[in-house]
This record gives C-alpha cells, structure tokens and sequence, in this order.
C-alpha cells in the first residue's frame, strides 16, 4: 500500500488556494486575476476530488465537471470583460478602472 | 521499495506549489501564463493519481487547452504598451496584511484538512464496485445522465449565455471602437 | 397546505388585483383600481357584515373566525388570521381607504399609473395582513411591509424635497420597528430558554409576558409602544409627520392619515394592551397625559399652519389624540369608544383629504394665506368639505362626535385633568378647521380665479356619489352607534 | 309621532330648500324667495300648529313634571351609560317650542319680503335648520340630544351670522360666535361627564331629580352656567352676540334675540332642582346676571347702531332673566324669555323695516323722522318700546316687574340686585328712548340719496309685524297661569308687588323722559363707543394669547426641538455614513482583503474554542 492519502491532497489544494487568493490580494493586473481565480478554482477542484476519495462517493467528480463548465464560461466572459474594458481605457489595471465607483 | 505514488504526489505537488507562486508573482503576464500550464498539468497528475481519470483528462482538455489558450489570445491580442504597476501600487501594509491574511487562512483550512483523517467514507463507491460498473468514466456517465439530468441541462444554458454575453461585448467593442477612434 | 380558509381572500385577492393592475392599459388603470377595490369593499363588507352587525359580542365572538397555517416553523410563525369585532371594522376601512385613495385623480394616474395602482393594492394586501394576523412575526411583517409602497410613493409622486421627507419617515418608521423587532425577539428567546416550543402567537407570547416582571417587562414593551407610539403618532414622535404628509401625493396621504395611523391604534389596542396590562397600568397616568397634550399641541400647530395638507396633517395627530385617550383609559367602555372615533376619523380624514385633492386638481394652488373664495367657483364641493370640516370638528349627530363623546365620557373618571386638558383641544380645533374652510372658501378669490362658476369644474358623478355616501356613513353612524358598541 | 313631527318639519324644510337651491344652481338660476320662503314658513308654521295641538294636549294641571315623552332609538349604549334618542314635551318646553315656532314662523314670513331673490334657498334652509336644532335643543329628553341642539344652533347662527360671505368681517363674526360658543359648549360637556361620574345617568328627568353631593353639584352647576353664558351671550362670553348683528336683520331677531340665546334660561329653568342644591351656584348665576345686565344697559346707551343698541338691550334683558334663575324663580324668567320674544322680535324686525326702508343704514344719527314715512312701523315699534320699558299694560311690564319683585323677596333675593336691575330698568328706558326718538322723531337727517326710496315695507313685512305688536301688547296678560308656583319666599321678605309696580313705571318713565329731553331737538350725531373695552381685552389676550401660545408652540417647540431632533438625528446617520465611507474605498482588493480577514476569523473562531454556540 501506498502511504500516500487524500489528506495530503487536501493539504496541497488548500495551499494553492491560498497562492491563488494571494494573488488576488496583491496583483493589480487583471489578466493575472483571472489567472488567480483559476488557480483558486482548480485548488477546490481538487478537494472535490480528494473528498470523493475519502467518501468513496463519485459525487464530487460531477461538481468538478460543473465547476470546469463554469470556470470556462467564467473566463470566456472575464476575457472578453478585460478586452472591452481594456478597448475602452487602454488599460488592465483594477485600480485604475473605478468608473462605476463615483 | 519506492512507493511511486507517494514520490509522483510529491513531484506534481511540488510543481503545482511552485508553479501557482511563480503565476503570482511573475511581473510578465507570459511567464504567468505559462507557469499556468504547468500547474494545470501537475493538477492533471494529481487526479490521476486518485484515480479520476476523466477529471485528469479533461483538466488538460478544458483548461490547458481551452482556458489556457485563451489566456494566451488575449495577452497577445492586448499587447500591452506600458506595464502595469503591479507591485508598487499596492501598499507595504497592504500586502503585510494580505500575507498574515493568508496565510491564516491556509492555515486553518490545513487544519479543516488534517481533521478529514478521521472521516469515514460515506459512500459505496469503492475502488471494485467502480471497476464492476465498468470503470470511472462510465460510473460518471452514468450519474450525470441520471440524477443529474436537470444541473447537466443548466450548464448547457449557461453556456449559452457565456457565448452571447462574449458575443454581445465583442459587437459593442467595434462599435465603441468606432467611436471612439 | 392549501388555504381554503374564508379568510384567506382577504390576502390573496389584493394581490391578484396587484398583479393584475400589471396587465391592464395605462389608460383605464384609474377605472380599473376604483372599480377593483370597490368590488374588494363589497366583499369585505359581505365577509364582516355578520361580525359587524351583530347585534351582541357574544354573538360578534361566536361569528369570528382564525385560521391557521404554519409557515415558519424556526420562529414558531404561523399564518394565523382572525376576523373578530376589532379587526372586522379596520379591514372594512382598510378596503374603503383604497377606494378614496384610488378615487384621487392626479400624477400618479399620469406618470407610472401601473406601479401607483399595484402599490395601492399591495398596500391593501400589507395592511390586511396586519390587521388580521394574530401571530406577531407576521404582524411584524405585513407592518414593514406596508412601509415599502409608502415610501415608494413619496418617492416617484411627491413633491418638492421628497427626499428628505422620505429619509425622515424612513428613520422614525424604522427606529420603532427596530425597536418592536428586539421586543419580540427578546419574547421569543425567553420562550426559547423557558423550554417551551417556539410559537410567536398573540395568546402563548401572553402566557409568557404576564411571567415578565420589573423592568424587564418595562423595557419589552417600550419597544412595542414606540414603534406603535410613533405610527399613530404620538406628541414626542411626530416630528416626521409634517413634512411626510406635506409632500406625498394625496393618495398616499389619504393611506396614511386614514389607515396607516390605525395601524398604531390597532397594534396597541390588539397587542400591547393584552401582552403588558400591568405595565401599562403603571404607565398610564403618562400615557394619558401625552394623549392629551398630543391634542392640544397638535392642535396649536395646526392653528398655526398656513398650508391645508398641513394643517389636515396636524389635524389628524390631535384628534389621534382623542383615540388614544379612549385606549388609555384600559377599559372595555374607552377602547370601544376609540374604535368607533377610530372609524370616524377615518371617514371624515379620507374625505377632508380627497376633497382637498379635488381643489388642488382644479390647479387651484393650496396655500390659506393667498388662495380665497374658491366656494363661489366650486359650490357642490365646498359644502362638502363644509360637512366634512364639521365632523372633523364633532358636531353631534356625527360619528366623530359620539366617538369623541365617549371616549371622553370614559376618560373622565380615570383623570380628569387630562380629560379638560384634551376637551379644550375641541375648542382649538374648531378655530383651525374654520379657519381652514374660511380661508379657502371665502373672502375676495385671489387673482387668476374668474368669479363665474363653471359648472362640471364642481365634483359630479362618482365622485359626487362617493363623496355623498360619505357623508351620509358619518351622519347614519353618528347616530346608530349601537353598531360599533354591541354589548360593551 | 307628534312631537317628533314637529321636530322633523323643520329639517324637512332645511332639505326641500336645500334641495331647491342646488338644483337651482344646476340650471344657473336664482332660487325664487317666494318658492323658498312659503317652503320655509309652511314648514314651520306646522311645526306651530302641531305645538299648539301638544300644548293643549298638555292639559290644564298646570303641573310641571306632565310631559308628553317620545322615544325613538337607542343613539348611545355603552356600559352603564344609556342614551334614548327621545323627545320630551312638558309645560317648560312647550313655552319654548310655542315661542320657536310661533315666533320664527312669522320672522320666516317676513324674510319673504326681506330677502333678495340672490341665495335666498340657502337662507331658508338654514333658517329651516335653526329652528330644527332649537327644537333639538328644548325638546331633547337628554343631556347629549340637548348638546346636539346645542352645538346645531351654533352652527346655524354661524352660518346666518356669515351668510353674507362676501365680506370678511361678517364670516370672522360668525367665527367669533361659533368658537365663543363652543367655549361654552365645553361646559356642557364636561357638566355631561361628571352627571354621568356621579349621577350615572345623562336623562334629563332622571338628573333633575338626582341629588348631588354639595361640591358636586356646586362643580356641575357651574359647568352648565359657563355653557349657559356662553350661549346666552352673559358674562364671560357675550362679545360675540353685538357681533353677531352682522347676519341679516331677521336673523338676528330670530336667533340672537327671541330663540337662540334664551337657551340658557331653558337649561337653567330644566336643571333648576340640581342647581337650587347649591347656593354658590346661585348666586354666581344672580350676580353675573345682575353684572351683565347693568354693563351692557350701560354700553347700549353710547351705541349709534340700531342693531347693535338692540343687541346689548338683548343681553341686558338676559342678564335680567338669569337674574330670575339666580335667586330661584326660574319661571319668572321664561315668561320673561317669552314675552322678550315677541317685543325684541318686534324691535327687532321693525329695525329690520327701517333698514330695508333706508336701503341699508343702520345708523340711528342718520335716520330721524320716519314717523310718517313708515307708519305701520312706527306704530308697531311703538309697542316694542313700550314692552321693553315696561309700561302697563305692556307685556313687558308684566314679565319685568315679575322678575325686579323675584329679586327681592325670592329666596335668593337681595337689596343689592333688585337696586342693580332697577338702575338697569332706568338704563334700559333710556336707550331705548334714545333709539326711539332718534329713529322716528325729529328732522331727517337722511342723505339725499337714501331719502328718495323710502318705502313702507310690503305686506309680508308688516303682517309680522303686526302679529309681534299684539303680542307685546297682550303677551303678558295670560302671563298669570305660568307663575306657577311663588311659594318659597326668603330674601328680604314680604313686599307687596304694587309697590314694585309703582317704582318700576316710574324708573322707566324718568329714563324715558330723560332720553326724550337729551335727544329730542338734538342733532349732533356720537360716536360709538365701548365704554368697558371687554372685545378689545377679549382680542387680545384670547386672540393673541392663543396666537402667540401656538407661535411658540410651532416656532420654538416644533421647528426648535422636535424637528431639529430629526434634522441632527440626519445629520448623525450622515456622519456614521462618512465614516463608514472611509473604508468604500473603491478597490476591489481592499473589500476582497477585508472579506479574507473576516472569513479568517470566522474559521478560527469556528476550529478554536467557540464550538457549541448555540446548543
């Protein structure tokens, strides 16, 4: 037997996950952002997968391919965000994109 | 004799670890990019590992080759003139408290994570009876397409939505464009 | 659970009219509403009509009925109606203020037709609601409820600052119910750590508040009694009322003045009074006294103010005053007097109201110190509104009169300073009513208002009608009050 | 359903007119004052017949308590308390009924001629609903249908002071009297409350036969004689009624001389079992009396109005009638009530004649010597004159040496008040004469314009008239049966009543003779003049008192406390909002931090110690 166990994974995905909110916190790019959103998604992903492991259940397999569907489209419009935005005021950094704060 | 599951987790682990710090941390958005990839296919090892083989596969379907490439497009596509002030702008402070922040949050879902040692599986789809349905694809297959039908349609929905709300914002980026110029 | 309940009309219908007034053409909303809530009123009055007419409690009692229907079983909520001799008269009103304030012609049937006639409906949902639930989070509910097309409708019609108008109302409405809200939760966690099931109705919170004690008890029903304190209003709490009625369109102001302040009377006659009767025995000699001065000081500002809705407004909080005195009195005798001065001040508010409506719409502009003489152009109207400043100020053989009467009659024995003090208070209001009438009706007309009379400008046809029958409610119940006093 | 008929006529009346008027108006007509006023007259003189008829199915006992009762629906029931919407016809009653219907009937006649076809539906209908609400008022088997007569005929009176709208001065007198009154009314009210604190009942029968404990009723009586002042225009309250006179003449004959104002003798004389059981009461009630009727006596003398001498001579006569309820011969002053409706009618009415003969002037040092233009007038004022002053066999003479011989010898009878109403009686004969003389006698002092259309009055003008000189003529003859009862005799004892009769014609004939020589061959005209200056005192302390408390009230208390509380109750919601609006920086980074640091504290708080809240 392997000594390998889900927890371990568990260990790993919340790691990245807390990369990937860090990243979040301190990047103003907001391509990287995106970047990180993903990272933090596929953290959790992978949790999903560790706990269905631990559950001997294939729940959390499907709830990985809904997040991916989501994670997709979420990207697809997040992009397509930042290019218009980025059309509009040639720039990418969140703190210089405030029109809706005023 | 080598345990090679244990010494292939801590290869992709290791990878995935390191590959998430340089996406973060990295001033090109192309060096983040591509430090990406390589995490999303270390995560693909990692669900090999544990057996999910069509996560696995479509992690490297749907990610490195969708998302991914996307990614890529659109960095291209902007080609940034100036770059953009990343780590200056925010302040010392700021990032000290996102750091404490942080990693007091990876630290109390670690702990959330070594107290999963105790659970005790819940469900009945052990490693055989997987196999007797015909393996982890069909045992998927045969889920999604019954109990979750209807979550199944949604995303289709979604889907759609996602592709007329790109669709939608390209059309206003000519015409704005237009304008604009 | 299905509700077949006789009772549960009284909901579900308003807001059929609600979602209806949705799908009707912007053109014929004002029909539609008038004639919506007029076959409403007839409904209800066939409903209470046993209750109401009953010829004795005992009877009134065995008529009313409660239905229940659990529906939030984690605060022990249950949608519990009951349609007895208090709450009969107020949904009948409720229904006959929608008719008058749909009755209004203005703005609002103008500019956005379909909300102003949904938000009416809602509002009559809301306030049914409150005044047939004996379960306290429902009351609290449909309570704040009612307080969402209010705002709504100073917001979109109002005039002037609405704004700020609003954000008061928004602020004193607010701090009462805040207050109500952490009355009644502290009651439902007592409930909770006395092991008992959770049930927030009226008769098991009873059981419990009697085992309140000192101040305890004293602050729970603070919290009640302001947030019902500041609804009527009261003297101290009525800052937000001037400026509310002031700027609201009339049919919000014919809502609030005529329905929405009962709403105040009813929660302290059906809950407070039954919750707390000890504390509010200790309080008494106090809360009569704010009664009293509430109607002599409202008075006085209304004798001082120069704008109509104003002085109508001031007006209202004096003679809620006279209301409240009959509720403080604690006795079966005052509370049934100030249900009936209750009723009567709805008429006659709703009335004095909508006739000023029909003067503003006439573009006559509403101010006492420069617009005059407007009875010559508008006869028919003005000796309407005559009746109407008559009953507002008690004339006997009106309904306002025997109310007024007896809650004074009743007060007497309880204190008699605080009685004198508020029979003056009749005085004073003849003074600002005549002068009210006085001031619009005669005197030379102020420039700009031909001295002809054109008719067909004068109130005629539904209105003529609605007005009339009215009027004739006042006189017909100010004499066969034995309606409202059955068996007390 | 007798009484309650002749209760109803009139309110019929007051609807038919009604009616007539605003369906004039729908075809844009004026209202005919002949269709109005035989509306208006054959409603009342109905009601006059059907009096008549009760009246004499009274009987001739004589007795006070036999009355004719009429219950028609329970109107208030709560508690213990009772009150049967019912009517009650008895001896008291019935004079006052006789006198509203006998009385107004003619004065409805001789608006006829009166009024001008413009707004005259109105007129009658609200002349229609004065009498209605008067019948309320002394028919009424309770306290609170009285209080309905009460408050009705304030509103009547207001509505006739003010008739003529278009000036402001007539609608704030009619303000003036209506709030006057319902100071008074608050008497009655509170007088209700405490009948029903102690007595329990609110029936008028019941009551006067309830016996209060002293302060009790002392508190009681006082209460229902503020109401009595305020109605009966006595001191306190009696500036409104010279105000009063704004309303057209034959209102004022009818309402502030005949009907309205001697309610408060009926109330009295009702109640006169409770108020005898306090001697405070009484005495209050003689001594204002004897007050007012001196004090106006003395302010009619410096009037130039012909309605306005008529009005203080009005309020001095009632201050004699209480007089009569004060030392306890309150029947003495209903035949006073009585016979003082047909003469002050009359002066009334024939001043209405004159003014309508002189196309509006009522000042009496521009009138003189219409004694022949308007004969039929000056004969019959004549008669007035005559009554008022108390000259045989006037009925006046009778009613008024009743009263001066009461306040000697009745029970509560003194030296002083007799000397005060005698001087009155002086006072009296002085005025009227000088009002008299002024009016008829001497040159004419008309202006040009006025003297060409002087014009005796037309029939139905001069037929109540003549009716009214009858009755001052011969209204105190059957005076007898009414003083009924002079059995309780105190004050100062036995004195012969021809003796009273001798001083009493000799007073008003010196102040007859003194008024004959100063204004006789006098042309120099006076000014009005208010010698006491009560209006003015009144103006401003109740006026501007009541101005100024509600000018404090809503410049310091409303705008100072209560909506400054609100405004810095805004203002601190503001300042939380600032302050919180620090934090709104905007940066997406900055909230997702402070969202990270909570969810941190939340698990920590959650995996650390904090286990089992809630359980």
């Amino acid at each position: 037997m392997s000594l390998l166990e889900p927890w371990m994974m568990l260990v790993v995905s919340m790691v990245i996950f807390g990369i990937g909110l860090l990243g979040l916190l301190i990047r103003k790019n907001l391509l990287v952002m995106l970047m990180c959103v993903e990272l933090m998604l596929n953290g959790v992903n992978l949790s999903f997968v560790a706990f269905s492991k631990i559950h001997h259940s294939l729940d959390g397999h499907l709830a990985v391919l809904f997040v991916m569907t989501v994670a997709a489209a979420e990207s697809a419009v997040g992009l397509g965000l930042v290019i218009a935005l980025f059309r509009t005021l040639r720039t990418v950094d969140s703190d210089q994109i405030q029109i809706l704060r005023d | 004799m080598i345990d090679y599951p244990l010494l292939a987790f801590s290869a992709f682990s290791t990878i995935a670890i390191l590959g998430s710090l340089m996406v973060i941390f990295k001033k090109n958005p192309v060096a983040s990019a591509f430090a990406l990839v390589a995490v999303f296919f270390s995560f693909a090892g990692l669900y090999a590992l544990m057996s999910a083989h069509l996560v696995a596969a479509l992690q490297i379907l749907v990610y490195t080759g969708a998302i991914m490439v996307l990614f890529v497009f659109v960095i291209m596509l902007l080609n940034q003139d100036r770059p953009v002030e990343d780590f200056k702008s925010s302040s010392g402070i700021f990032k000290l408290l996102s750091g404490i922040a942080v990693s007091g949050f990876v630290f109390a879902l670690v702990k959330v994570a070594l107290l999963a040692r105790s659970l005790t599986p819940r469900g009945d789809m052990t490693e055989e009876k997987i196999s007797e349905l015909g393996g982890n694809v069909k045992a998927i297959a045969e889920s999604l397409f019954s109990d979750h039908v209807l979550q199944f349609e949604i995303t289709s929905f979604l889907i759609l939505a996602a592709i007329v709300a790109t669709i939608a914002l390209a059309k206003r980026k000519a015409h704005s464009g237009r304008g604009h110029s | 659970m299905e509700i077949s309940d006789s009772l549960s009309f009284f909901l579900t219908l308003p807001l059929f009219g609600m979602v209806l007034s949705l799908l009707i053409p912007r053109g014929v909303q004002r029909i539609y509403a008038i004639f919506a809530s007029l076959l409403f009123l007839a409904l209800t009055v066939y409903e209470a009509s046993g209750i109401l007419f009953a010829g004795s409690s005992e009877l009134a009692a065995r008529l009313s009925v409660e239905h229940q229907l659990l529906w939030l079983p984690q605060l022990g909520s249950r949608l519990s109606l009951k349609l007895d001799s208090v709450s009969a008269w107020f949904v009948v009103l409720n229904a006959l203020t929608a008719v008058i304030a749909f009755s209004t012609k203005g703005a609002w049937y103008r500019k956005n037709p379909k909300l102003f006639t949904s938000l009416g409906f809602f509002l009559l949902f809301g306030l049914n609601a409150a005044f047939l639930s004996l379960d306290l989070v429902v009351f609290y509910l449909a309570y704040e409820s009612v307080f969402i097309p209010m705002i709504f409708m100073v917001g979109v019609w109002g005039e002037r600052q609405k704004a700020t108008a609003v954000f008061r109302f928004f602020l004193m409405s607010f701090l009462g119910s805040i207050l109500m809200l952490v009355s009644l939760f502290f009651l439902l966690s007592k409930q909770v750590k006395s092991g008992a099931g959770v049930s927030s109705h009226l008769s098991d919170l009873v059981a419990l508040s009697s085992g309140l004690e000192g101040a305890e008890a004293k602050l729970v029903f603070l919290g009640f009694f302001l947030a019902f304190a500041i609804k009527v209003p009261l003297v101290p709490f009525h800052s937000w009322l001037k400026d509310v009625y002031n700027l609201a369109p009339f049919p919000a102001t014919i809502w609030m003045s005529a329905i929405l302040s009962k709403l105040g009377v009813y929660g302290v006659i059906r809950f407070v009074e039954p919750l707390f009767p000890q504390v509010l025995g200790f309080f008494q000699g106090g809360l009569l006294f704010l009664a009293a001065v509430s109607v002599i000081y409202a008075a006085l500002l209304a004798y001082r103010a120069n704008h109509p809705k104003e002085l109508l407004a001031y007006s209202s909080i004096s003679h809620l005053g006279f209301v409240m005195l009959g509720v403080f009195t604690l006795k079966a005798q005052g509370i049934s007097s100030a249900i009936l001065l209750s009723v009567g001040h709805t008429l006659v508010s709703a009335l004095l109201f909508f006739l000023l409506s029909k003067v503003e719409e006439k573009k006559e502009g509403l101010d006492l110190l420069s617009v005059h003489g407007l009875s010559r152009r508008y006869p028919v109207l003005f000796v309407a509104l005559f009746v109407a400043v008559l009953a507002s100020v008690s004339l006997p053989g009106t309904l306002n009169f025997a109310g007024e009467f007896l809650v004074l009659l009743n007060a007497y024995p309880v204190s008699a300073f605080c009685t004198i003090l508020a029979g003056f208070g009749a005085v004073l209001g003849a003074a600002y009513m005549l002068k009210f009438y006085q001031q619009m009706g005669f005197g030379t007309p102020s420039s700009g208002t031909s001295e002809q009379v054109t008719r067909g400008d004068d109130l005629g046809g539904f209105e003529l009608v609605l007005v009339f029958v009215l009027i004739l409610f006042v006189f017909y119940f100010g004499f066969q009050t034995s309606v409202f006093l059955k068996g007390n | 359903m007798m009484i309650t008929l002749l209760v109803l006529l009139p309110l019929l009346g007051f609807f038919l007119n009604g009616f007539y008027h605003f369906s004039a108006q729908a075809r844009k007509t004026e209202p005919s004052v002949v269709v109005a006023g035989v509306i208006g007259t054959i409603a009342l003189f109905a009601a006059f017949a059907l009096a008549v008829v009760a009246w004499l199915s009274l009987g001739k006992s004589g007795a006070w308590d036999v009355g004719i009762e009429e219950r028609l629906f329970s109107w208030m029931k709560l508690g213990t308390l009772h009150v049967e919407f019912g009517y009650r016809l008895d001896r008291l009653s019935g004079i006052f009924t006789l006198v509203i219907t006998g009385v107004g009937s003619l004065i409805h006649l001789y608006s006829i001629g009166y009024m001008e076809n413009k707004g005259s539906a109105r007129y009658f209908a609200y002349l229609n609903l004065f009498c209605f609400m008067m019948l309320n008022l002394v028919l009424g088997s309770s306290l609170p249908l009285v209080f309905l007569g009460w408050e009705g005929v304030g509103l009547a009176s207001y509505l006739l002071i003010g008739f003529w709208s278009g000036e402001m001065a007539n609608i704030m007198a009619a303000q003036k009297a209506f709030l006057m009154n319902r100071v008074g009314d608050l008497g009655l009210l509170f007088a209700m409350f405490i009948a029903f604190k102690f007595a329990g009942t609110l029936d008028l029968a019941d009551l006067s036969s309830y016996s209060f404990k002293p302060e009790v009723a002392t508190a009681f009586g006082l209460l229902i004689f503020l109401a009595c002042t305020g109605k009966s225009a006595q001191i306190p309250l009696f500036t409104w009624l010279p105000d009063a006179m704004a309303g057209p003449t034959p209102v004022s004959a009818l309402i502030h001389a005949a009907t309205m104002v001697t309610s408060g003798i009926y109330l009295l004389a009702r109640l006169n079992p409770v108020m005898g059981q306090s001697p405070t009461v009484l005495f209050v009630i003689a001594a204002v009396g004897a007050g007012t009727a001196l004090m106006s006596a003395i302010t009619a003398c410096f009037q130039s109005d012909i309605k306005k001498v008529l009005a203080y001579s009005t309020i001095s006569q009632l201050g004699f009638m209480f007089v009569a309820c004060g030392v306890g011969s309150p029947e003495t002053g209903v035949f006073h009530v009585m016979t003082h409706a047909f003469f002050k009618a009359l002066l009334f009415l024939g001043a209405g004649s004159v003014i309508h003969a002189l196309s509006g002037t009522q000042d009496i040092f521009k009138m003189g010597g219409l004694r022949s233009s308007l004969p039929l007038t000056f004969w019959t004022f004549t008669a007035g004159w005559a009554a008022i002053l108390g000259l045989p066999p006037f009925s006046g003479f009778f009613s008024k040496d009743g009263i001066l011989h009461e306040s000697l010898v009745a029970a509560h009878g003194s030296r002083v008040i007799f000397a005060v109403l005698a001087f009155t009686a002086f006072l009296t004969a002085f005025y009227m004469t000088r009002l008299y003389i002024l009016v008829f006698f001497g040159q004419s002092r008309l202006s040009e314009g006025v003297r060409k259309h002087v014009h005796e009055s037309p029939i139905v003008m001069t037929l109540p008239l003549l009716f009214l000189g009858l009755a001052a003529l011969a209204g105190g003859w059957f005076g007898a049966p009414v003083r009924f009862e002079s059995g309780h005799h105190g004050g100062v004892g036995e004195v012969s009543p021809y003796l009273i009769m001798v001083i009493s014609v000799f007073i008003a004939a010196a102040g007859a003779f003194l008024g004959y020589r100063k204004y006789f061959r006098s042309n120099h005209s006076e000014k009005t003049r208010d010698p006491f200056r009560v209006d003015e005192i009144y103006t401003v302390v109740f006026g501007r008192g009541t101005e100024m408390v509600a000018s404090f009230c809503s410049r310091f208390i409303e705008e100072g406390v209560f909506q400054r509380i609100l405004q810095f109750s805004g203002a601190a919601v503001d300042l939380g909002g600032n302050l919180f609006k620090t934090v709104q920086t905007g940066s997406a980074q900055g909230y997702l931090l402070m969202m990270v640091l909570a969810v941190v504290a939340l698990v920590c708080g959650l995996i650390f110690g904090v286990h089992g809240y809630g359980n």
